[in-house]
């Protein structure tokens, strides 16, 4: 039953939650030296396998062998022992530890129990290197780098184990395009060395140019077992996850009329340190994208326009009437909404039921004299997770069980639900399968077509050129490119990022 | 926004959601408390029989209870806030020594007792709203902002009172506090409607909505739009208001105002809290939880007293019990991540 | 006894010398069960610790005095509840050292409409109804006792630097005692130069006189309130290595009169705050109960207010008061 | 999309990036109460000139900080490690009592005076095992699992010493604490040797960068593969031991060990730890800044008793000053998200 050269081989792998059933008999099993890669919608149960094999659930049933010898993974410390190093999708680094010592938590570097941080900083800029990240300082506590920096901390973390197989949950989903090229720089480095790599990415032509094999999992089971990657085109790939035969793309739209009137207006904002001058203006039913590369401040561009952040100078007009600096409750009452960056520590109430979450700004409206109507506020919100295609369609169910993409939706709803004049999402799509992908780019278009405003970013340079009526090439924290998005592509926008930087 | 709606019959989903996965019900979140009370009636039963079973004895604990009661409930909001108050005790103190001074010296004569009321509550609201600008807008950790409000509350009392149990001499006052509607003694009363005013408010109000929402993750909530700041102070006040009125009640049990009234209530508030079930790091209160705690800890009291145990024996049973109660708790609210301090 | 250095006259019990007890007394003589509630506040301090100690054991001396404890308690909201408790549960007496007697009033006044005998200890209730019989020190009169000794040792000395090391500053037993203890001093001319105020406890002691110490590099005298503080008192003292003052303690515990009778310590002298009040308050309630009275007075009742006297404990007359002090 | 070669330099941008935000150093960090000290200082010498001054002043300051900063040391790794202990207090007054029982009653005559301090920190470990496997293993929050410590200590401490204070008369441990090698009594030295202790079980070892893990993300910590439970009952004993050696300290410092030692020191050590910079939701400590904390309290009521303030008016100050030290602290630390309880 153990497959030919199998490292890794998982076999009917059962996984029970409270009131879900994520796995339901998975197989997988992965050859030394492979990029295997694991494909599934969201919800799938791709993370829960991972978190199975590596101790940090508990299956209910199934057995895993390696190197064809049965092993029990009890605990964490088990699976790195069994040289099984994991990079999780939330990002699994402590803030107040230093580069160095993230690194090398829970196998420090010491001699009778004193650290030895020079040997460990040593090792870490090493590390760094050989991923290309020479300027992160090993001494810099990660609590000050962003997203980015942090995958690339988990990522040595797990170099630094030495395993013979790394699994990655995602660990492309807060890369931009040049990190990636260098994440898959990397992986055919320790691969060539015969460590095997278990992949997990959304973005299927990824899975084309560094995965080996496939594995497809939907609604926790396995559809498809190591399919080689040349022979199976990505249609069949998005038909075996989806059930549908439908890639994503960018539903086409009418232009935006000439005469449509102003919505949003953005004079000369700019946070000092941070970036500066930046002019916006959005018309009605009209898309615009920022581009640009991670840290380039494109985050806080949008925080300022929605007040989270008090602007140095500059002043956003929504409708044409002025905003209040730094309130977000005026922004939010003038109709702009914000899906955060990071989802779970700013967007949502974790610990709290979806619909909750999905009524968060707009809960004031089920309310006669400051008492809610529960029931009418639990219809709305049915409402929307219907129109979401939210999985499981559960109002009730604690937010923190939900699956990434399906955490993102619930964002979307929210402001769909308040109803915007100017919704501004700052990576939509990350960690969002290709259903849901496509899903939301028709919502955003659809809701363009209502006559509301659009501003995004995103990483994914084909994802915001494709989506938006214009374009701003941001490059450390300055606007060095305003035209349409149709008469610049992706190398254009490196270009310019490359000139903005340099200047 | 409303343009995607409605590819299902909605009424069909809501249906099927709220009944399929309602969350834990109030009365199961709170069967563990449930549980420890009827054990330590039990207890209260054999050991001390018909003294225990008797009617009065029940409004004793009662009586006891209310004070307590109102400041735990303050605190309540402020803990589901995501907040701390240290200071509710000296607030407490504070305000009666406020107002009974006020009573006997300032206005002399005819002070109507409504007015003694008011002024504990007010002087109660005013120090929550100085810890509460404190923390939101100062940005001072909430621990300390409270501990120093604690320190000079205490202090501000003393010299106020000199030091001196101020006797308030207010027959209205007493007689209303002293009379028993329906049997129960005002006090009881007075705890068991703000008990049911703060449930409402805090289950079924966008006030308490946004209390959870805040002490749930108040990055996230500031990003949806909702005041964080000004409902944090709002919170403050709130358990400010609630340790004056705390502080009027305990001039009408014991008849004086005292700077040393309410010491380390904030412990017994925060403990009976906690027990409870709600969530010392916020985003989770529960009133009910908190009144069955409040009504433990007074019980448990009240047997002491009943049985002739030794005083240092019984801080050792009572260790047992705070910790056996908690157990039971959250055995049966099965909270996920309730290891956490 | 839990000193090494010197057993104490009588292995743990309290020595009695109010009523019961002793041989030879018709009142020793068992009568009918009294059932006696007992509540004070917490033990926090060595004084409190000790009049609770000595009410427990001097109650388990007689057969016919079932006692109730309730958890010592400086919150008067439980102190109340637990008189109330006492109420409903019908006991006979009650004997009450309220945190703050006139908070207490009201409900030993309701205990005392409900048949319940109330003997009131230590600190005085608003009402004088409100108790049968009150057992109480005399704070006023150990301030005074301690200003008119510190008097006389500093003589016409005008510039002498008098100091004052006082307990629980918020209690009104405190403002009593230092009340009495300036109004004496001023009657010699005197005034409390340096004022600190401990905790009844012997850290905090320790930690006020050190930093008394050095808020006042020359002292004359110092009155502390209370002797159990007045350990780590001399604590501080040994460790700044100061003796030019003499010192006056309060409450009489053992150790302090022993040293008093050493004689080789600032500690020259102790006024006694006795620590049996609440011993004394049982004894009281249960002869009222089984309505005898005083043996050794032609009354036929027991009086309404035993007031204890404060004396001055000096190395002359130490072996006097040794067997009575408390063990702090 | 990744087939682009890499047209900038990525080097550039993030070293932008990281470099921008780069924490304050260590020193930077406590320059916040750095000042608070030197302002307290001036203050004390306006006020109170050369009797401030005095070097014994600052030994009289030292000692006094000395018990207090040897509990607030053990509390920060509590704290760092996400938890807290309500109960140091009360274990420091059941171990004073207990070592002192043991050497005057048990034992009795020739006892070794390591025996008393090893029976203190014993007793004090004991005690912090039993609240860390309560709270790693049994699940209860720390909260209540150490309040419920508090509670039942105070009350064996009572019990075993029969509320009495129990003279220690073995003349080696007194002559060991009262010497003062290089002119700074042992007690002092005791803490400057257990703060560097502390320094470096936090900063330079394996235990302290898991302290930091543990308290900073639990979760993370146990997927990297530390045993979290393990490590928080350990760090609960460290704070036991640590009360506990402030057990015997005290006994050193009044001769005696008492059920009242330690008293309310649960708040004060918390006070100092948090004033100090460490973060009470974990994941930050700080020793130095614990030290700082602890003399800035000291400091004060150094000062305070030297001018000769009345308690009352020392409580109104004492809270606006813990209020300015907080300020001052965060105000220089610049850590984001400090307005979280
Ligand atoms: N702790 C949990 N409790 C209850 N349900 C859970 C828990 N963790 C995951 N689930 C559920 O298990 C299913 C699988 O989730 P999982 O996170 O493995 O999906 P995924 O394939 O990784 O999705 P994504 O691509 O969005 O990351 C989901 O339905 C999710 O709601
Ligand atoms: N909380 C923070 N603390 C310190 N530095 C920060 C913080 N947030 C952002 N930065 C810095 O601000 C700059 C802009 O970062 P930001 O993440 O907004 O860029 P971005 O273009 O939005 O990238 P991304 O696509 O990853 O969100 C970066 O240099 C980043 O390191
Ligand atoms: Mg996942
Ligand atoms: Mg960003």
């Amino acid at each position: 039953m153990v497959s030919d050269g199998a490292f890794l081989t998982m076999r009917g792998i059962v996984k029970h939650f409270p009131g879900a059933r994520a796995l339901d008999g998975v197989d997988l099993d992965v050859r030394a030296g492979e990029v295997h890669c694991v494909l599934g919608q969201n919800g799938a149960g791709k993370s829960t396998l991972i978190k199975v094999l590596a101790g940090a659930h508990q299956p209910n049933a199934g057995d895993i062998h390696i190197d064809g010898h049965p092993v029990a993974i009890t605990s964490p410390v088990a699976a790195l022992r069994l040289g099984i190093a994991t990079m999780y999708q939330e990002l699994d680094v402590v803030d107040g530890l230093t580069v160095a010592e993230n690194v090398f938590l829970g196998h420090e570097l010491s001699t009778a129990g004193v650290s030895s941080s020079g040997a460990m900083i040593r090792r870490t800029r090493d590390l760094l290197a050989q991923l290309g990240h020479r300027e992160i300082s090993p001494r810099t506590e990660v609590g000050n780098l962003s997203a980015a920096g942090k995958q690339i901390v988990s990522m040595a973390r797990a170099l630094s184990r030495q395993a013979r197989l790394i699994v990655m949950d995602e660990p492309s989903a807060v890369l931009d395009s040049e990190e990636v090229a260098t994440l898959f720089r990397v992986v055919r480095e320790v691969t060539a060395a015969g460590v095997a790599i278990i992949y997990i990415s959304h973005r299927l032509e990824e899975i084309r140019q560094i995965g080996d094999r496939i594995t497809v999992l939907k609604n926790g089971q396995t559809v498809a077992i190591g399919i080689p990657v040349e022979q199976t085109s990505t249609r069949e790939l998005i038909t075996l996850m989806t059930g549908r035969s439908e890639e994503y793309v960018f539903p086409p739209r009418p232009a935006v009329a000439p005469d449509a009137p102003d919505v949003l207006v953005a004079e000369g904002l700019s946070v000092p340190g941070i970036f500066e001058d930046v002019s916006l203006r959005i018309r009605a039913g009209e898309i615009v994208g920022l581009a640009g590369l991670v840290g380039s401040g494109r985050s806080e561009i949008l925080e300022t326009i929605c007040g989270a952040r008090r602007a140095g100078t500059g002043r956003v007009w929504v409708d044409g009437a002025p905003l209040r600096p730094g309130s977000v409750t005026s922004a939010v009452a003038a109709g702009v909404g914000l899906c955060p960056e990071e989802r779970k520590s700013q967007g949502l109430l974790l610990d709290e039921p979806v619909y909750r979450n999905i009524t968060l700004s707009s809960f004031a409206r089920f309310a006669r004299g400051g008492f809610l109507d529960e029931l009418r506020e639990r219809r709305a919100a049915d409402r929307q997770i219907a129109g979401l295609q939210l999985h499981p369609a559960d109002p009730s169910r604690v937010t923190r069980t939900l699956s990434g993409g399906n955490q993102q939706k619930i964002l979307l709803g929210r402001w769909l639900e308040h109803g915007c004049r100017v919704l501004v999402l700052d990576e939509p799509t990350r960690g969002v399968d290709v259903g849901a992908r496509a899903e939301i780019y028709q919502l955003i278009v659809a809701l363009a077509a209502t006559g509301t405003a659009v501003l995004v970013v995103s990483s994914e340079l084909p994802e915001v050129l494709g989506m938006s009526d214009t374009i701003h090439v941001v490059a450390d924290g300055r606007v060095v490119h305003t035209g349409p998005a149709h008469e610049i592509d992706e190398h254009r926008v490196l270009d310019l990022v490359m000139e903005g930087e340099a200047a | 926004m409303s343009a995607f709606t409605d590819p299902v019959p909605p009424d069909e989903t809501v249906r099927e959601g709220t009944r399929r996965y309602t969350l834990p019900g109030s009365l199961a979140r709170n069967l563990g408390l449930v549980i420890a009370l009827l054990v330590l009636c039990a207890v209260g039963w054999f050991t001390a029989d018909v003294r225990f079973l008797d009617g009065d004895n029940f409004v004793t604990i009662l009586r006891f209870a209310s004070v307590i009661g109102v400041v735990s409930v303050g605190m309540t909001f402020v803990i589901t806030g995501g907040g701390i108050d240290l200071s509710v005790g000296s607030v407490l103190g504070l305000s009666s020594v406020w107002a009974s001074t006020l009573a006997t010296q300032t206005i002399a004569g005819d002070v109507h007792w409504l007015v003694v009321v008011f002024t504990a509550c007010a002087v109660g609201a005013a120090c929550g709203l100085v810890s509460g600008i404190l923390i939101a807008y100062g940005k001072v950790v909430a621990f300390i902002a409270t501990l120093a409000m604690m320190v000079a509350a205490r202090g501000l009392a003393e010299i106020i009172s000199n030091k001196r149990s101020q006797i308030l001499d207010v027959p209205p006052f007493m007689d209303f506090f002293q009379s028993r509607p329906l049997g129960l003694p005002t006090l009881v009363w007075v705890f068991l409607i703000v008990a049911a005013m703060a449930w409402v408010l805090l289950n079924r109000t966008t006030f308490g909505r946004r209390t959870i929402a805040v002490g749930g993750n108040a990055e996230a909530s500031r990003l949806a739009g909702i005041r964080v700041r000004a409902h944090t102070v709002a919170l403050y006040v709130i358990c400010g208001f609630c340790s004056g009125l705390a502080g009027a009640m305990m001039i009408a049990r014991t008849t004086v105002g005292s700077s040393t009234h309410g010491s380390l209530y904030e412990l017994d508030a925060i403990a009976a809290v906690v027990v409870g079930g709600t969530l010392l790091i916020g985003g989770r209160g529960t009133i009910v939880g908190t009144v069955l705690g409040v009504l433990i800890f007074s019980t448990l009291n009240n047997i002491f007293t009943l049985n002739n145990l030794s005083i240092s024996a019984q801080s050792i049973v009572k260790g047992a019990i705070i910790v056996i109660a908690v157990l039971l708790q959250q055995r049966f609210a099965n909270r996920p991540g309730s290891s956490s301090p | 006894g839990c000193t090494s250095n010197e057993p104490p006259p009588e292995e743990g019990e309290t020595t009695e010398d109010t009523g019961g007890g002793g041989g030879g007394n018709p009142n020793a003589e068992a009568g009918d069960t009294v059932v006696i509630g007992f509540s004070a506040p917490a033990a926090d301090h060595g004084w409190m610790g000790a009049i609770t100690s000595a009410a427990e054991d001097h109650a388990a001396e007689y057969p016919d005095v079932e006692l109730r404890v309730a958890e010592g308690t400086n919150d008067v909201n439980l102190q109340i509840s637990q008189v109330e408790t006492f109420i409903n549960d019908g006991v006979d007496a009650i004997v009450l050292l309220p945190f703050d007697g006139a908070a207490l009033t009201e409900v030993a006044l309701r205990a005392m409409e409900a048949g319940i005998v109330v003997v009131n200890v230590d600190r005085e209730f608003s009402d004088p109804n409100a108790a049968r019989v009150t057992v109480l020190g005399d704070n006023y009169g150990m301030g005074v006792s301690a200003g008119q000794y510190i008097c006389e040792q500093v003589g016409d000395n005008a510039d002498a630097v008098v100091a004052e090391i006082a307990g629980i500053d918020s209690l009104p037993l405190t403002q009593d005692r230092s009340q009495g203890f300036s109004d004496a001093l001023a009657e010699c001319g005197q005034t409390v130069d340096n004022r600190v105020a401990a905790d009844f406890t012997v850290q905090g002691g320790e930690a006020a006189a050190s930093n008394l110490l050095q808020a006042a590099p020359q002292i004359d005298a110092i009155w502390n309130h209370d002797d159990d503080q007045g350990i780590g008192v001399l604590a501080a003292i040994e460790a700044a290595g100061r003796d030019e003052f003499v010192m006056v303690g309060g409450a009489g515990s053992a150790n302090m009169m022993e040293l008093i009778a050493s004689g080789d310590s600032v500690i020259q002298a102790t006024v006694i705050y006795p620590a049996t009040q609440a011993a004394d308050g049982i004894a009281l309630a249960r002869l009222v109960v089984q309505q005898r009275a005083l043996a050794d007075l032609v009354e036929v009742e027991v009086p309404r207010l035993v007031q204890l006297y404060a004396p001055v404990v000096t190395a002359e007359n130490v072996e006097q008061y040794l067997p009575t002090a408390f063990q702090s």
